[in-house]
């Protein structure tokens, strides 16, 4: 497998550290909703498909990437910056 | 003024090494700069970090990931994005950039302790590295004066193009011992020639 | 020349003669001859023993899909190389090979014995049997029978002794990747090359002069001969196998034995041919019985006759070719045996040029001989492959056989889809192709035949006569075991290959796998693409193992080194692998045990002043106007409340609530922050970090920076610790007032820059003096000169643990991934001010639970050593009755208290301290009285590190 | 007398082997049953034959997508052992392993359970002691467990590099010589050929594609072959537990699904005769009764439903292993391939009534339950069959992680890839 990092363009997998499931949210860190933070650290979509997740290119430039990948053939769909994604934005402060 | 030391000690055996006959396919030193220098943009401050980065330091820099350039005894490229590796064979070059680089853009950090310098140059330089590095070594994909960030196994390095036949690697320092003797034995298919 | 060897032709140098040697036996072969050209130019035909039968078996084929003729190579010294197939070995002057899978030797061989029992050891036998009887509990009976069937288990031997070849992996990249050099692949290789585009070709075969010739010239063509493509993995990742100096007689040392080449290309074109098929009849494994093609290769390649008097047995055309070709080597053709009662004129033709009796609507029903053919017995056959009566008998020294032609499209299936079947080829074709993807050649079921013939073969898999007919030459899977696998239900594809353990062999079932799933779809009733193939996987070929470790055998890890490595060595210093790390653990004085060396360490730092190596630590520059807020977020207590100049003791969750790690960090500047982490969660605690800024916080203004390398710590600890510092520090000044506990001062140490902190993990007053790591050794020197008069003592990691255990500080053995905060007695570091990574789940019922293991510390009550890893219960009676109440996680003597002390995570252990307990040891046989106590040891109130 | 036995071979062979019966009779699929089992890998048959010998149910239907044993069942590296840390794990492993001593016998075929030994291969002291705590623990709770030294690990498995000089020395290791391997698709066969004797249908080819519902309530499946109906409904599925609970509408679940690639070389004599773990990587190896050395690693690290993995994978594992083994560099891989895991987040299993009524379900095996089959089926058997948990599996609920009551053997957290 390879990953088209936007940095530093194709790279073997064994580059890259697999940082997980790209669709939860982190809960407001105020917030005391247990279901809301179990479902944020323990539950996963684990699509069959195209699934969204985050790569780190952590033997290279060491970005955060968001990836879309399916996980029944492994293609890589679409690659950015994590920082970009709907995920992190949702954390940006208002 | 201290000298930095090498890291290399015991691992450093100038001479021939592997094939014995005909010109060395590859030539391994250890290069010191005086100087290595992270410069860092936060996000969306990446032209204003890179401007005055350019400025500071007299070195073409352009925005494209990846890029880089050699000037003489100064060598600066792109690592990561935002992020520019400067190598500079005097000192005194992080302070300038100290100021030069507003705290609002990005920030400053000393590496010259850090990261060992090795270059490897010869007609089979692209040969050796490519047993070690899954990176494309060609003229084509990696032209002279770019970088690229990659690792050997646990090994970081920042690798970039100085010239037609020779590229320059960073690693950390604490690896430098590990990752020379693994250089040199990838070097001895094609005669590694070790200079000081 | 022998009698087999034609004096003429072939790509063998008659020039010059190679000795070798075959289980001691010496033999002379030529250059460009493969062991198995060479044995059978020397009249040799038994060159192996199956599997599970231990029958005599001679070549099937001549190249990756010979079954039978497997030898082991022996050398350099004592190193073996089991199961190679003498199709591919290249002989040398001075080659070694050993027979396998025979005692005494090949040509007697006791465990032919097993022929005589062949019904009882049919598929799956073992299934049904060597468990014993209902009422013999448990494994024994299975052990008795299973040490007997190890015994005769396996093919070759291996070896243990270390092999001394180097191994080495090449990546590369191309736009176009030929596998195969035969004409399809040759012709690909030049398109792509005439179209400018780089090109890799590869062949399993050594240099062929066609390829070497044409593509010297082009500069973005890769030849690569002697290399395998053996793997296809996502992205067009292919993964290859040179054989660069298997060849070779004396290979120099720094030639790679393989190497392991990993290919990225755009495109890649399969021109890997097709193996031509066995048929499937009784005694069709005797050795002579070969495939027709592989006959006609050895004669025109080697120039070795595989027989005088060869009778050829087909159901295709092709056959009628390697025939013809034959004769013109000099093998007299005495009868071509065609199951088809009307094979096409062309044919006919070939027939007679090859002097050839045509015999059709015929099969072949046994063989004669035993170590080499002598005859066969042919009979009429019917349609369905059922023989007539009509017997004759043909004598011949080799049976040459066409049983149709399999396309080599393994390397296109084992993404996993399915292969497509080919009516007429009655075969299987890639299945469909992704973009970038051809095949071509006969790989692709193009076969490039004269006029009139073709490579179509009549359905006829096996001939039904009586008597052991094979399907997998190498593993005894006969045509009556899939039928018995049928029989009992195992009839999908895949449950019939793990029953019979057909295709399971080196070869993988090459030649095999086609005519078990027909014969099994006959069974069922069903055609060959209902029943399906089985799942090609990589590798293609067997690999070697040192071939995949490439650059990694002898160097599994690189070493991480400190600066002051050396200095430790010279020193007396054992080392001791944490991690990548190499760090002192004692330097030990002659004589002294490693108790001895670590408590004289510790007691000198109690007493006087020592100096440890902290280089390892983890060391982050967390920069820029939002760090004191990312800080805040990521430890549990505060630090955007630090001044500058000051550094505060730290402690990280997981989100989940459990303990992650902890280390001090230190404000250097307003925006300026250098982190430290515990050794073994650097690169954890890094990427961490680094997760949080990019995809959950992306708009906080941070920097991280891995320092860890730039700054090299050695920390100084003791009663007398100032005065080194005072000795030798300038610039700065070391005193309580200038330097007070958790203060940071920036001075020189011999004209190196220093950046020092007055922190202690000893308990001591104790400083941590950071340098740059290239002046990191002098400075070290620096401190020990300072340090002479006041006795420094270098001290390893058993002493830093020491002092560590004796003031209850927590590390990695504590903070295991399944502590809390209050587990560990950290609670007054949870910031209630705030919220911060691991504040929403800490309180969750299961972490607050009374029975939690928590913190404690343990004396020895009996003056004996505490055991790490020991448990800690109420009572001693036996090792059965108790109940676990924790454990001890770190253990010592302590120099301080003068007693055997430990650290122990006991169940609600805070409401036990003052209470006897046990440890117990059972693996160790140490048993114990001890008192719980609180796991500060010594200097509760912190008046030493404060002093 | 018993259907399979030395005698039976013989009278067989005598008769040209054409007295056997079918393993397992292929029926056709019925409209109704007691209790449905989604699922024909180890897991599910070992439920069914469970449900019918110990709680008398015996009309049930266990559905399978493919062929049985197709799953992970039949892709495993067969390592059986009890050497957990948590008390919640050892007695249910123990349990596993008790069954599995006389499991030939009772299922009346050939699972070719192998007690020869499991060990943990310690490279430091501090991993010694570790492994003590784990032993211990062990001993403590009546299981078997020894501390070997370096000598008498040189000892059990000859040829291995256990020098002072090697890259991580080996200082001892914790052994439990009742552990072993065993069959794989022995085990499949094994129990699908007894629970089909107690009157099982086993259902072959008949993916569920859907659930039947009144309301909440699960009442059957939809399959590629037709509809059956079922008060209750067992879902153990292994790797592919994600993708089945969609179709009853659980959209998220602490599973995530990873590819576990093992290997196996050429046939060559055998020599190593234990099954043993490297504590300094990730590799853990034994030789088969053919002769082949068979092992495996690491997960590839990342969710994915392709049953094949990555090449550095490879070159990992393969690294270790020679460095373990220098004078293996030329024995030579035979074949790879890869099996999908249902990686729970912390590491250990679910088997559980629920999450809706009338299902209930059996997930989170990770790359360790081999060893669990005969305890997986005998604990979930048991609550379907009584609807409440046996002592055994209380713990492996779904529920546990919002408690807090997490079973982590690793430590280390909800990040399958460090499990
Ligand atoms: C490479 C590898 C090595 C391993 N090594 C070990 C080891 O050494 N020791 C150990 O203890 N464990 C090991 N394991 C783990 C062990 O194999 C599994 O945990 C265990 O087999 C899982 O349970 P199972 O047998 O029921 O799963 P499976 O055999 O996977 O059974 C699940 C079944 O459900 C079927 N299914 C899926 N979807 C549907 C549907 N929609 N409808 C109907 N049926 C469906 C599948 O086809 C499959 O047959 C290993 C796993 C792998 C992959
Ligand atoms: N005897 C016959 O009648 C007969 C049968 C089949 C093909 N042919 C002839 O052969 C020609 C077909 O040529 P072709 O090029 O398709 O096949 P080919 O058999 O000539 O060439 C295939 C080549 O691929 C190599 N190879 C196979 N797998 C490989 C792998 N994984 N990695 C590297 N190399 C690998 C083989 O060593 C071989 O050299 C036609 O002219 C056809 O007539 C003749
Ligand atoms: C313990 C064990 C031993 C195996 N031994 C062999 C073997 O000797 N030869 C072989 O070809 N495959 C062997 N296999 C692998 C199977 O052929 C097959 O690859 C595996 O069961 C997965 O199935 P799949 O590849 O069809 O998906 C073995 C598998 C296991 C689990
Ligand atoms: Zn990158």
């Amino acid at each position: 497998m390879r990953i088209t990092c936007p940095h530093c363009g194709r790279r073997d997998v064994a580059e890259f550290t697999y940082q997980g499931d790209a669709n939860r949210l982190r809960p407001d860190p105020a917030s005391t909703d247990q279901a809301a933070w179990n479902a944020y650290v323990y539950d996963r979509v684990n699509t069959r498909g195209p699934h969204r997740e985050f790569w780190q290119h952590s033997g290279g430039c060491r970005a955060h990437l968001a990836v879309e990948r399916d996980t029944a053939t492994h293609a890589i769909l679409s690659v950015s910056y994590a920082r970009d994604s709907d995920t992190a934005r949702a954390g940006r402060r208002p | 003024m201290v000298e930095i030391a090498s890291p290399l000690g015991t691992a450093f055996k100038p001479g021939r090494h592997g094939k014995p006959d005909g010109a060395p396919g590859v030539i391994v030193c250890e290069r010191k700069p005086a100087t290595i220098v992270q410069v860092a943009a936060f996000s969306g401050r990446e032209t204003a970090v890179r401007e005055a980065l350019v400025k500071a330091a007299g070195l073409k820099l352009n925005g494209k990931p990846g890029a880089g350039v050699v000037n003489g005894s100064r060598a600066g490229f792109g690592v990561a994005p935002g992020r520019w590796l400067i190598a500079d064979d005097k000192e005194g070059l992080a302070g300038s950039f100290a100021k030069a680089i507003a705290h609002e853009d990005g920030a400053v950090t000393r590496l010259t302790h850090g990261r060992s310098v090795f270059r490897i140059e010869g007609p089979r330089a692209e040969w050796v590295l490519a047993k070690l590095f899954a990176v494309d070594f060609s003229p084509e994909a990696f032209p002279v004066g770019d970088a690229v960030s990659t690792t050997h196994h646990d090994v970081f390095a920042a690798i970039q193009r100085v010239g037609e036949n020779a590229f320059d690697l960073y690693v950390f320092r604490s690896f430098a011992r590990s990752f020379f003797e693994t250089l040199v034995r990838a070097g001895e298919e094609v005669g590694c020639e070790v200079k000081a | 020349m022998s009698a087999h060897r034609a004096p003429t032709g072939g790509r063998i140098d008659r020039s010059k003669t190679i000795a070798f040697t075959v289980d001691g036996k010496a033999y002379a072969g030529h250059p460009g001859d493969t062991l198995a050209s060479a044995l059978l130019a020397n009249g040799v035909t038994l060159m192996g023993r199956s599997f599970k039968y231990h029958r005599p078996r001679g070549l099937l084929g001549a190249g990756d899909e010979e079954p039978n003729a497997l030898f082991t190579v022996l050398g350099p010294g004592a190193v073996r190389e089991p199961n190679i197939q003498a199709t591919r070995i290249e002989i040398f002057d001075g080659l070694q090979v050993e027979s396998q899978n025979r005692f005494p030797s090949l040509s007697f061989d006791v465990g032919a014995i097993n022929r005589l029992a062949g019904k009882l050891f049919s598929a799956g036998f073992y299934y049904k049997t060597f468990f014993g009887p209902e009422w013999i509990k448990g494994t024994r009976v299975w052990h008795v029978f299973e040490w007997f069937i190890r015994r005769a288990a396996g093919l070759g031997s291996a070896s243990a002794a270390r092999d001394p070849a180097r191994y080495e992996r090449m990546n590369a990249f191309c736009d176009v990747l030929v596998v195969g050099a035969g004409k399809a692949g040759l012709a690909a290789a030049r398109d792509a090359a005439e179209a400018g585009k780089r090109v890799i070709l590869c062949d399993s075969e050594p240099p062929s002069p066609a390829a070497t010739a044409e593509f010297a010239a082009h500069a973005n063509v890769e030849c690569l001969p002697r290399t395998t493509v053996w793997g296809h993995y996502d992205d067009m990742t292919f993964a290859a196998v040179e054989r660069v100096a298997d060849h070779l007689a004396d290979p120099p040392a720094h030639l790679p034995r393989h190497r392991h080449w990993v290919i990225r290309t755009k495109e890649i074109v399969v021109a890997t041919g097709a193996v031509e098929r066995p048929l499937v009849f009784p005694g069709n494994d005797a050795p002579g019985v070969m495939l027709a093609s592989a006959a006609l290769r050895y004669a025109a390649e080697f120039a070795v006759r595989p027989g005088a008097r060869i009778v050829v047995f087909a159901n295709n055309d092709t056959a009628y070719a390697a025939a013809a070709g034959l004769a013109a080597l000099g093998s007299t053709i005495a009868a071509i045996v065609d199951v088809r009662p009307n094979p096409p004129e062309a044919a006919r033709a070939l027939a007679a040029r090859a002097g050839a009796e045509l015999i059709v609507a015929s099969a072949v029903v046994s063989t004669a001989g035993g170590k080499a053919l002598s005859g066969v017995a042919i009979a009429e056959i019917g349609p369905d492959g059922a023989p007539g009566a009509n017997r004759r008998t043909l004598s011949c020294d080799c049976l040459a056989m066409s049983g149709g032609w399999t396309p080599q499209i393994q390397l296109a299936a084992q993404q996993g889809a399915k292969p497509r079947w080919d009516e007429r080829l009655h075969a299987f074709h890639a299945p469909d192709l992704p973009s970038g993807w051809s095949m071509a050649g006969s790989a692709a079921g193009d076969f490039d035949l004269d006029e009139g013939l073709s490579a179509y073969p009549a359905p006829v898999f096996e001939i039904k006569a009586k008597g052991k007919a094979f399907v997998d030459f190498q593993h005894d899977v006969t045509a009556d075991d899939v039928r018995l696998a049928h029989c009992e239900g195992y009839v999908n594809v895949e449950h019939m290959k793990r029953y019979t353990t057909l295709g399971m062999a080196t070869d993988q079932g090459r030649t095999a796998n086609l005519a078990g799933l027909a014969i099994m779809a006959e069974a069922r009733g069903l055609t060959p693409p209902e029943v399906g193939t089985t799942r090609s996987r990589p590798p293609l070929v067997p690999v070697s193992l040192g071939a995949i470790t490439a650059e990694r055998k002898d160097d599994l890890k690189p070493w991480r080194l400190t600066p002051m490595h050396d200095w430790h060595l010279e020193n007396g210093a054992t080392m001791y692998n944490a991690g990548l790390w190499s760090r002192p653990m004692i330097y030990g004085a002659p004589g002294e045990t490693i108790e001895q060396a670590y408590v004289r360490e510790a007691a000198a730092v109690r007493s006087g002043v020592g100096i440890v190596d902290v280089s390892t630590l983890g060391k982050i520059a967390v920069q820029g106007p939002d760090a004191p807020e990312f800080l805040d977020r990521v430890y549990t207590n505060l630090f955007s409340t630090l001044a500058v100049g000051k550094a505060r003791y730290g402690l990280m969750l997981r989100e989940d609530g459990i303990a992650y790690d902890d280390g001090t960090t230190w404000r250097l500047g307003d925006n300026d922050f250098l982190m430290t982490t515990t050794t073994a969660n650097a690169g954890k605690v890094m990427q961490q970090l680094e997760y949080y800024l990019d995809c959950v916080w992306p708009d906080l203004r941070v920097i991280l920076t891995s320092v860890t390398d730039e700054w090299a710590g050695a920390a100084v600890g003791g009663p007398k610790a100032r005065d080194v510092l005072a000795a030798c520090v300038s610039g700065a000044k070391v005193d309580d007032a200038h330097l007070p506990f958790m203060g940071i001062v920036k001075g020189e140490i011999a004209g190196a820059p220093v950046l020092i902190c007055r922190l202690s993990f000893s308990g001591e007053l104790a400083y941590e003096v950071y340098s740059g790591a290239g002046h990191a050794a002098h400075v070290w020197e620096a401190l020990m000169a300072a340090g002479k008069p006041f006795a420094i003592t270098p001290y390893g990691l058993e002493a830093l643990g020491t002092l560590r255990i004796e003031k209850g500080h927590v590390t990695g053995a504590e903070i295991d991934g399944r502590t809390t905060a209050r587990d560990l007695g950290l609670d007054w570091m949870l910031s209630k001010k705030k919220s911060f990574v691991g504040s929403a789940m800490m309180d969750r019922e299961g972490l607050f639970h009374p029975d939690r293991l928590r913190l404690v510390g343990l004396v020895s009550l009996d003056d004996r050593a505490i055991n790490g890893g020991s448990h800690v219960v109420d009572s001693l009676d036996g090792e059965k009755a108790t109940q676990s109440l924790g454990h001890v996680t770190a253990a010592c003597f302590s120099p301080a208290l003068g007693r055997y002390i430990a650290l122990a995570l006991v169940k609600n252990g805070r409401e036990r301290l003052g209470q006897r307990a046990f440890i117990t040891d059972p693996l160790r046989g140490r048993a114990g009285p001890v008192e719980i106590v609180h796991p500060v040891f010594v200097d509760p109130e912190g008046k030493r590190m404060h002093g | 007398m018993r259907e399979y036995s030395a005698f039976a071979l013989l009278k067989n062979a005598l008769t040209g082997n054409t007295g056997w019966k079918e393993a397992w009779r292929k029926p056709e699929l019925k409209a109704s049953y007691d209790v449905i089992i989604v699922g024909g890998g180890g897991h599910g048959l070992s439920t069914a034959y469970y449900l019918a010998k110990e709680h008398g149910v015996r009309n049930i239907a266990v559905v399978e997508k493919g062929w049985i044993g197709s799953g992970n069942i039949g892709r495993n590296t067969t390592m059986i052992r009890s050497n957990y840390l948590h008390p919640q794990n050892q007695h249910f492993y123990e349990h596993s392993l008790t069954l599995w001593e006389n499991l030939s016998q009772e299922l009346n075929f050939n699972v070719m359970f192998s007690q020869r030994g499991v060990m943990n291969l310690a490279v430091g002291p501090a991993q010694l002691d570790d492994f003590a705590r784990r032993g211990n623990a062990m001993r403590l709770a009546g299981i078997d467990a020894e501390l070997l030294s370096r000598e008498q690990v040189a000892k059990v498995i000859p040829g291995m590099d256990v020098s002072a000089s090697a890259r991580f020395p080996i200082y001892g290791g914790l052994m439990q010589w009742r552990g072993g391997t065993a069959r794989h698709d022995a085990v499949a066969w094994g129990y699908a050929r007894a629970a089909d004797r107690l009157g099982v249908d086993i259902i072959e080819n008949a993916e569920v594609t859907g659930f039947l519902k009144d309301g909440d309530t699960i009442t059957g499946v939809v399959t590629k072959r037709g509809e059956i109906r079922a008060k209750k409904t067992a879902v153990v599925v292994a790797g592919s537990t994600g993708q089945v609970m969609k179709l009853a509408g659980i959209d998220r679940l602490p599973i995530e699904s990873h590819v576990l690639q093992a290997f196996v070389t050429e046939a060559v004599k055998p020599f190593i005769h234990t099954v043993a773990a490297f504590g300094g990587g990730h590799l853990y190896f034994t030789q088969s009764d053919k002769g082949s050395l068979v092992f495996g690693g690491d997960i590839d690290g990342y969710n994915t439903w392709a049953q094949r993995g990555n090449l550095p994978v490879v070159e990992d594992v393969m690294s270790e292993f020679v460095a373990l083994f220098p004078g293996l560099a030329r024995v030579r891989l035979l074949r790879s391939w890869g099996g999908l895991m249902d990686m729970s987040m912390d590491g250990s299993p679910i088997i559980a009534k629920g999450p809706l009524p009338g299902m209930y379900l059996n997930t989170g095996w990770c790359y360790g339950g081999f060893k669990a089959v005969p305890a997986s089926g005998w604990t979930f058997a048991w609550t379907i069959a009584k609807d409440e948990p046996h002592a055994f599996n209380r713990h492996f609920t779904l529920d546990r992680f919002r408690r807090g009551l997490i079973i982590d053997e690793k430590g280390q957290g909800s990040t399958p890839r460090l499990h």
